[in-house]
């Protein structure tokens, strides 16, 4: 089980802030997560239209699309950042 | 070297004076101060307040990251980052970047590197919440927040 | 139009946060402020004070030329300006220098940009007073200070 | 007549903080007037041994020493600025 973390926009169009769910065995990268998710439902494919601005960080790290999701307990799915 | 960095996320405002006074207090070896607060702005007046959501661990992490990198660019003092969270009015202060150095050179680059790190890449983001009661837009990240990063590559 | 820059010259301390609320107070299309702080440094820990010198009159025209400068190569909502005379000990504040503008580079390169002019430009001159009572010498103006105005040319 | 002001080391070196002198019909620029004031004793020559780092305000505006010095009423001389 991994907990997954959405923000923003991408909170508000799955609907959820967050959730638990069990990586099938062929997620391998985050871009294959990003795949996986976006076959969960019309909301989840809505908010994951665009995988270029879907930022993600495996345990509070930034991390590339093409990382390996091995190890993570938590991911986070967020749209690009606007602080200051 | 320099004391470990201050880092804050909070909702409450903060107070520029006391933040420098941290960092300076009791020490002779400091030459120059910058501080950096960044502003809610609406020129066109529509705007009720900015709703600042931020994701907590990660915001501290990755702001205390940033301020390591600077530490280790610039000769520093003393560092102090404080970004705030939820319902921010027009007016009011959003995020402060302190920075302490024998040089001013050092304290002027690092504020702007901390700032310009900050913008892109510490995981908060911005919604406006109109005057009018209309639900208002998520603000996009700015391309020139993003051509800011590559000259400190 | 930016408000008239604030330009004093004066004994007494400051406060950074005072004179910032002063540039910001009641304002909303202020995105960003930026404060320098320069401060009586003694790393050796065998100056008492500095003894500041100035013009009077001149200071204040020169201090104000410089503002006026600086507003018209970015666009500010507001620039102060405040330098002290008189002894000051080692960690005590000497000038302070707020800039404010809708865009934080503006807000950052104007705050360089006047230092780097009042190091230089504006008369002051410093004079070591030493711990042991022995006179001690005027503070050379540094080649790096000259070399700082030239990237504004 | 003219008002001089000195300050810092010039003013130490010269031993007085101004004065009011006539100057003569043939100083006519800053570089004439630093000259003359080289013959008005030990101490002048002191204080201006090295004219390059003696700067001068007239009426309160920073001047070149190729200036003229017509229409002063105020001349300050000065070593480099270390303000700030």
């Amino acid at each position: 089980m991994v907990k997954l973390v959405y923000f923003a926009w991408i909170r508000e169009r799955i609907g959820k802030s967050e959730e638990e769910i069990e990586l099938p065995d062929d997620v391998e990268t985050i871009a294959d997560l990003i795949g996986h998710l976006r076959t969960r439902g019309e909301e989840y494919a809505l908010a994951l239209q665009v995988p270029e601005v879907v930022h993600v960080a495996i345990n509070q790290e930034h991390r590339q699309h093409s990382d390996p999701v091995s190890g993570a307990r938590e991911i986070a799915l967020f749209p690009p950042m606007t602080g200051g | 070297m320099p004391a470990a960095p201050t880092i804050r996320v909070q909702a409450e405002d903060f107070d520029q004076q006391e933040e420098i006074n941290a960092l300076t207090a009791g020490k002779c070896d400091i030459g120059a101060v910058v501080s950096f607060t960044g502003l809610c702005r609406d020129e066109a007046g529509t705007l009720a307040a900015l709703e600042l959501e931020h994701y907590p661990g990660m915001a501290e992490a990755q702001m205390r990251r940033i301020a390591d990198e600077a530490c280790e660019r610039w000769p520093l003092d003393g560092v102090t980052v404080v970004h705030r969270f939820g319902k921010i009015a027009p007016g009011d202060n959003i995020v402060l970047v302190v920075t302490a150095s024998r040089h001013r050179q050092a304290a002027f680059d690092s504020a702007a590197f901390l700032m310009d790190f900050m913008k892109s890449k510490a995981p908060f983001w911005k919604r406006e919440i109109r005057k009018d009661g209309s639900e208002g837009a998520w603000v996009d990240a700015r391309d020139t927040d993003h051509d800011a990063l590559e000259r400190w590559q």
